[in-house]
């Protein structure tokens, strides 16, 4: 009756019919009622109202009767939980990375993912950050749902049960391109998995420390490195080229230096790169000196 | 009609509650430079407490109010009681 | 409970207005309240920066401020029975008295904003951005809290002064003084929050 | 019953101009009963401005990807809607529009306590509301963050966002003297007599969601200040670039907006209550239950806000303690659907508008309510939470409930409020159009909530789309009814047949007197009866 798509499904949906089922029978009853007691009753069969006590044992019941249902709601509801947060011991560790509208996963080793792909019948333990703002990890099919938070980790962890690709949602409102924050699971056997780990490569180690920073704050899922227009200016060739921006809603021509770059990431609105939207790209603050040097250095060399 | 209803305080019943106070102050005071690890903050907050109740019942005629009013002043506290010890649910158990 | 015999624009209640009065103190309990949630729960983070913070603070400056309170609290109460002694020149004085009390406050407050501010130390400050956590999060709420207080001290004053006009002008009197009184409790207010102020704020040992 | 004609000092507050003529008669009107119709026509105007906006969005998930507006319109658009809907409709919707104007003759009074402050509120109530049209239109571009704020977004995206929390921190202020006048003109001026316990209902509920509005809105007050601060100074209690938490935000958001949530509801509670018995001609079943519950679900009401935040990172007792506290409220509300139906056993029921408006309204209210339970349970909260089924749960409960309550109050109480009638049958026609069109509407979001659907998403996978078609027919289709339904209500207030003092044989004060009341509400003193809903 309930789908294996994760070991989370039992729980959650037997909760859910059994709320609705009850929710259902209360709705229909009292509809039911009302609609009788407006015939039955109707001032067009001349009857006059009969003008009835409070009955003490009646209102008591039906304080008591919600009151137990409720709680049995609760305590479904809590039991279907509880396992969501106790990790396995021995479960594969991934970290989940949000950053404005791009999920990023890290598995062991440093080695970088765009599409989560997991063995099946392990457990996955997913460790969820973002570098900006908040971003929700969601798997409809699997029934999990977690927020990444920005300097808090926070975490999700589930058993696929069967093959097949499924959604990732980002459900926490991040800004302009929330809804195209999309992402897939590829739940596949151990083998598979296995090959394709192999096929990984390490990103970080080999890419220059600025690209590290880069690909770090998420730079990237709006910057490309090749030329093509995503969200934002591509990098390439970018150091010494000319620019028409906005400063304070009057245009002007730069030539792209340290200082412009600098300025551009700690305080983005102040030269706005004109043909793209002020307010976009949020000042990333937390960037230290070194850092910012880094950058810099790297974009030079992207010619 | 209700008017002109409020209590009338003397001058030293005044003048005896603001030397309760200023003692509590100074005994606020000489207990933050001792240590008491963490009962310092409690005792603290403890003293906060027992001024604010001397200035509600005698500065502010609290004492002398209507027993609804006082069970109002009284709820308030406790909602706003409530409402810290609940978001500490929260940060006590991250 | 109220009769219905003056038409509504003549209408006076003196129990609706303190009534009224002291919801309002409410409102205003629970918006510091939310302040004292935020600093509560940052304390609890940051214990020991927060202690450290609190000796760039000057203790003594803290209790001349509280005395000056508390001693004000006390003389706008007795402006209160002055009044309904139908002891005017008493009562005036007693007002003039908290009014200055005020005034001191906030000279005193000044004087302490002002020094940290010549140290480079004031909301959005380059140094407060060099700060770590809990560091800027205390000095943040030092500012934040002390300026609404301060903030609210003004409005107090405005109030007594009004007050104190009136009462020049025999519209508050002995058989009238529910404006003195409900400014009273104002004030009262006021010092209510900083009892609470000042041992969070400076007495972190 | 007093009659209209015999009674010659009797002028209508319509036509009572006091100092001031034309517009400023209305404009600087202390009456509690233009105050009420002020507030309802620029809350009227906000619903439509706010109805339109939803439609807009509506025609934009027709289609997946961009059908009529680009990404960033539509984010601005809903939080916009939300803004305005929740701060400028709903919140003030009920408690300033009939509760102004039936409170204080529910208590047999002149007025309320405090007259000029009632009409500062409505002054404030403008002015935020025009700083809230402002932030749409300054410089920066509208605010984009919907109407939750949530920090770090807020605290950094460059769009308006101070002009808009400035704004809600204004209609805030508002709403605190709305309560505060309420609650004291219900400890005050209550006629001679009258105690308690014998106050009609619609007293009770306001009195209960004036202490929320006076008690949980300072705390957003706060809140805004310190999300200004944050902007304009980086004082960093939320922002965590700068050190803060941005839970501690949401923590501090929901602390009032969760109370909020019952200060739209509560007043729709008292409404029904009102109508139930006078079209049954039965006195309310379970008196001092309905009252009592008011004051529960108030108080409860304050100590559930977390379960906004179950997949926040919360920690997991928290998780648990305030999924247990949220079924508890819902007992209360349970207790006065149960007594409200059992009011209609044995009576002798008149079928005409207000009555079936709140009829729909409880199968409504029941269907938003119990969905509430299924997300307040933690583990069925993870599957829905922020998707299309939250968004389907809280129409449902606000303007199914909020909402028909609303319209149900207007169709009882225009004959008094104008002292004319209104077309039953037209009013009928609107009824079925508005509650088959809402169903419709809402409905196929809970569908494609439970199968994943974020919510706040521009654009959408495919294969939600025949739900999505559904749902936005439905849109149009309610959209009609509206328009039949206001249509139906303006022709009555203005050309309808003279409405007698009591058409529909209500118990209550305002019955007594008659329509439209005079300026001072009663020429004599009100005789309070022991029980409010005495039908003998
Ligand atoms: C008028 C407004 C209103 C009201 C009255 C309610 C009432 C309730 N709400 Fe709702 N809610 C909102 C407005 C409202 N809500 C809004 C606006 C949001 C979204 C905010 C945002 O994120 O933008 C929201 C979101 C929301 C959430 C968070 C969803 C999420 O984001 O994950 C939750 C979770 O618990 C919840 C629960 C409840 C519950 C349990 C009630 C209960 O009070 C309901 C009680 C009523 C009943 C139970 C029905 C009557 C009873 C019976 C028919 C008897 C049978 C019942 C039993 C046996 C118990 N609501
Ligand atoms: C009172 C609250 C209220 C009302 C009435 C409405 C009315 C409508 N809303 Fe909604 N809506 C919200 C409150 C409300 N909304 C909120 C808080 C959000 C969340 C915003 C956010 O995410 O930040 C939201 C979000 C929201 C979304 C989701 C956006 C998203 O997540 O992507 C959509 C999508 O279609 C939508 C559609 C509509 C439509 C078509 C209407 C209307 O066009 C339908 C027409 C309405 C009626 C026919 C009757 C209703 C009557 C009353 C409520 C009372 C009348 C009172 C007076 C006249 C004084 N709304
Ligand atoms: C949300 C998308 C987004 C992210 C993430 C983002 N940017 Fe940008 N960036 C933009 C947009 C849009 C512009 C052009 C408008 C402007 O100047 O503000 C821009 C402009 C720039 C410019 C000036 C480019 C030029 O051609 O003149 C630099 C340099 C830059 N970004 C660096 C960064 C760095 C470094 C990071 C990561 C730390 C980053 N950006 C992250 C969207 C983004
Ligand atoms: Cu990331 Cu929404
Ligand atoms: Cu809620």
């Amino acid at each position: 009756m309930f789908s294996k798509a994760s070991n989370f499904v039992y729980g959650v949906d037997s909760a859910f019919l059994i709320i609705t089922g009850i929710s259902v029978f209360f709705l229909v009853v009292l509809t039911a009622l009302m609609i009788y007691f407006v015939i039955k009753y109707n001032r067009k069969n001349g009857k006059p109202a009969q003008q009835i006590k409070d009955n003490m044992a009646l209102e008591i019941t039906w304080i008591a009767i919600p009151m137990i249902i409720v709680l049995y709601m609760f305590y479904i509801g809590w039991k279907g939980f509880i396992p969501m947060r106790v990790v396995p011991e021995d479960a594969i560790e991934i970290t989940a990375e949000g950053s404005m509208w791009k999920f990023k996963f890290e598995y062991p080793g440093n080695k970088i993912a765009d599409t989560l792909v997991v063995p099946i019948d392990r457990s996955i333990l997913i460790n969820l950050k973002s570098v900006d703002v908040l971003h929700g990890f969601s798997v409809p099919a699997f029934r999990i749902k977690e927020d990444m938070v920005p300097n808090k980790p926070n975490y999700s962890w589930f058993t696929a049960g069967e093959l097949g690709d499924y959604d990732i949602y980002c459900t926490v409102y991040c800004g302009l391109n929330h809804s195209n924050m999309l992402g897939v699971i590829r739940v596949v056997t151990q083998q598979e998995y296995d090959k394709w780990l192999l096929t990984l490569h390490e990103k970080l180690k080999d890419s220059p420390q600025g690209m590290k920073i880069l690909e770090k704050n998420g730079c990237i899922a709006c910057h490309s490195l090749d030329g093509s227009k995503v969200v934002g200016p591509s990098f390439k060739g970018i150091y010494g080229s000319k620019r028409k921006v906005s400063t304070s809603g009057s245009e002007r021509e730069i030539t792209v230096d340290d200082a412009y770059i600098t300025k551009s990431i700690v305080d983005p609105g102040a030269d706005v790169v004109v043909g793209y939207p002020a307010g976009l790209m949020q000042p990333y603050k937390s960037l230290s000196e070194s850092d910012l040097k880094l950058i810099n250095e790297y974009l030079k060399g992207l010619k | 009609m209700a008017n002109n209803t409020t209590h009338t305080i003397e001058y030293q019943s005044l003048s005896k509650t603001l030397l309760i106070l200023l003692f509590l102050t100074f005994v606020t005071i000489t207990i933050a430079s001792v240590h008491l690890g963490a009962f310092t903050l409690a005792v603290a907050l403890l003293i906060a407490c027992v001024k604010s109740f001397i200035v509600l019942s005698n500065f502010m005629h609290l004492k002398y109010e209507s027993l609804l009013l006082r069970i109002l002043v009284g709820m308030v506290f406790v909602l706003f009681a409530l409402i810290v010890a609940i978001t500490f649910i929260d940060y006590a158990f991250r | 409970m109220s009769q219905h015999t003056a038409h509504i624009e003549e209408h006076r209640d003196d129990e609706a207005s303190k009534l009224g009065m002291w919801l309002f103190i409410f409102t205003e309990l629970l918006l510091f309240g939310g302040l004292f949630l935020v600093y509560s729960i940052f304390r609890m983070q940051y214990p020991v920066e927060f202690r450290e913070c609190s000796l760039e603070l000057s203790v003594t400056i803290g209790a001349i401020n509280t005395v000056v309170l508390l001693f004000s609290s006390m003389t706008v109460a007795m402006s209160m029975t002055a009044i309904q002694k139908n002891d005017m020149k008493k009562a005036l004085l007693y007002i003039g008295v908290t009014l200055f009390c005020a005034a001191i406050f906030l000279v005193n407050k000044y004087f302490e904003w002002s020094g940290k501010f010549h140290h480079g130390l004031y909301p959005g400050s380059e140094l407060m951005k060099l700060l770590d956590r809990g560091h800027h999060l205390y000095f943040s709420l030092y500012f934040f809290m002390t300026g609404l207080h301060a903030l609210h001290i003004i409005i107090g004053m405005t109030l007594l002064f009004v007050c104190f006009f009136k009462m020049k002008k025999q519209s508050i009197h002995s058989q009238d003084y529910v404006l003195l009184e409900n400014s009273a409790l104002y004030w009262h207010l006021v010092d209510l929050i900083w009892i609470f102020l000042f041992p969070l704020m400076y007495l972190i040992s | 019953m007093s009659n209209v004609s015999a009674n010659s000092e009797y002028v209508s507050y319509l036509d009572h101009h006091g100092k001031y003529k034309g517009i400023m008669s209305w404009i600087m009107a202390t009456d509690h009963k233009r105050i009420a119709l002020l507030y309802m026509y620029s809350i009227m105007t906000f619903f439509i401005i706010g109805v339109v906006l939803g439609i807009m969005m509506k025609l934009e998930m027709l289609t997946p990807g961009e059908t009529i507006m680009k990404a960033k319109m539509y984010n601005s658009v809903f939080t916009l809607h939300g803004i305005l809907m929740i701060f400028m409709v709903v919140i003030p919707g009920l408690s300033a529009v009939f509760g102004n104007f039936f409170l204080p003759i529910h208590i047999g009074a002149k007025d309320v306590s405090f007259p000029k402050l009632n009409r500062f509120s409505w002054w404030i109530f403008v002015v935020g509301s025009i700083m809230a049209v402002l932030s749409q239109v300054l410089k920066d571009g509208p605010p984009d963050t919907g109407w939750t704020f949530y920090a770090p977004y807020s605290t950094t995206t460059s769009s308006n966002v101070i002009m808009a929390t400035a704004a809600a921190f204004v209609l805030g202020f508002s709403s605190i003297l709305t309560g505060l006048n309420f609650i004291v003109t219900i400890h005050q001026l209550r006629a001679p007599g009258m105690k308690f316990f014998n106050m009609p209902l619609f007293p009770w509920a306001l009195y209960a969601t004036a202490w929320i509005q006076l008690l949980a809105t300072p705390v957003i007050g706060i809140t805004l200040l310190m999300l200004i601060a944050e902007r304009a100074f980086h004082i960093g209690f939320f922002d965590p670039a700068l050190g803060g938490d941005p839970l501690l935000f949401q923590h501090l958001f929901w602390i009032y907006s969760h109370p909020a949530v019952y200060v739209m509801m509560l007043p729709a509670m008292g409404v029904i209550t009102e109508i139930i018995p006078t079209f049954c001609q039965r006195q309310i079943y379970g008196y001092k239950a309905v009252a009592v519950s008011s004051l529960a679900i108030a108080g409860v009401g304050f100590l559930v806000w977390g379960h906004h935040m179950y997949t926040s990172g919360m920690s997991d007792t928290a998780r648990w303690f305030f999924s247990l506290l949220t079924f508890i409220v819902a007992v209360p509300s349970a207790i006065k659907v149960f007594n409200w139906i059992t009011t209609m056993y044995k009576g002798s029921i008149d079928v005409k508008p207000p009555f079936l408006y709140a009829l729909a309204f409880i199968f409504l209210f029941i269907i938003g309510g119990t969905t509430g339970l299924l997300l307040g349970s933690v583990a069925t909260n993870v599957q829905v939470h922020d998707t299309a089924f939250v968004v389907a749960h809280f129409h449902y409960i606000i303007f199914g409930g909020m909402g028909f309550a609303f319209f149900a109050a207007i169709h009882y109480w225009l004959p008094k409020m104008y002292g004319r009638m209104y077309d039953f049958k037209m009013a009928n026609i609107g009824l079925v159009i508005n509650f088959i069109g809402f169903n419709l509407l809402y409905f196929p979001q809970f569908v494609i909530g439970i199968q994943g659907m974020p919510r706040r998403y521009f654009d959408y996978p495919a294969k939600f789309q025949p739900a999505q078609l559904v749902s936005s027919i439905g849109g149009f289709i309610l959209v009609t009814g509206l328009i039949i339904m206001i249509y139906t209500l303006v022709k009555g207030a203005r050309k309808g047949a003279p409405a007698p003092a009591n058409p529909w044989r209500g118990s209550t004060l305002e019955w007594q007197i008659p329509s439209p009341p005079s300026v001072e509400n009663f020429d004599e003193e009100p005789v309070i009866k022991e029980n409010p809903y005495d039908y003998k």
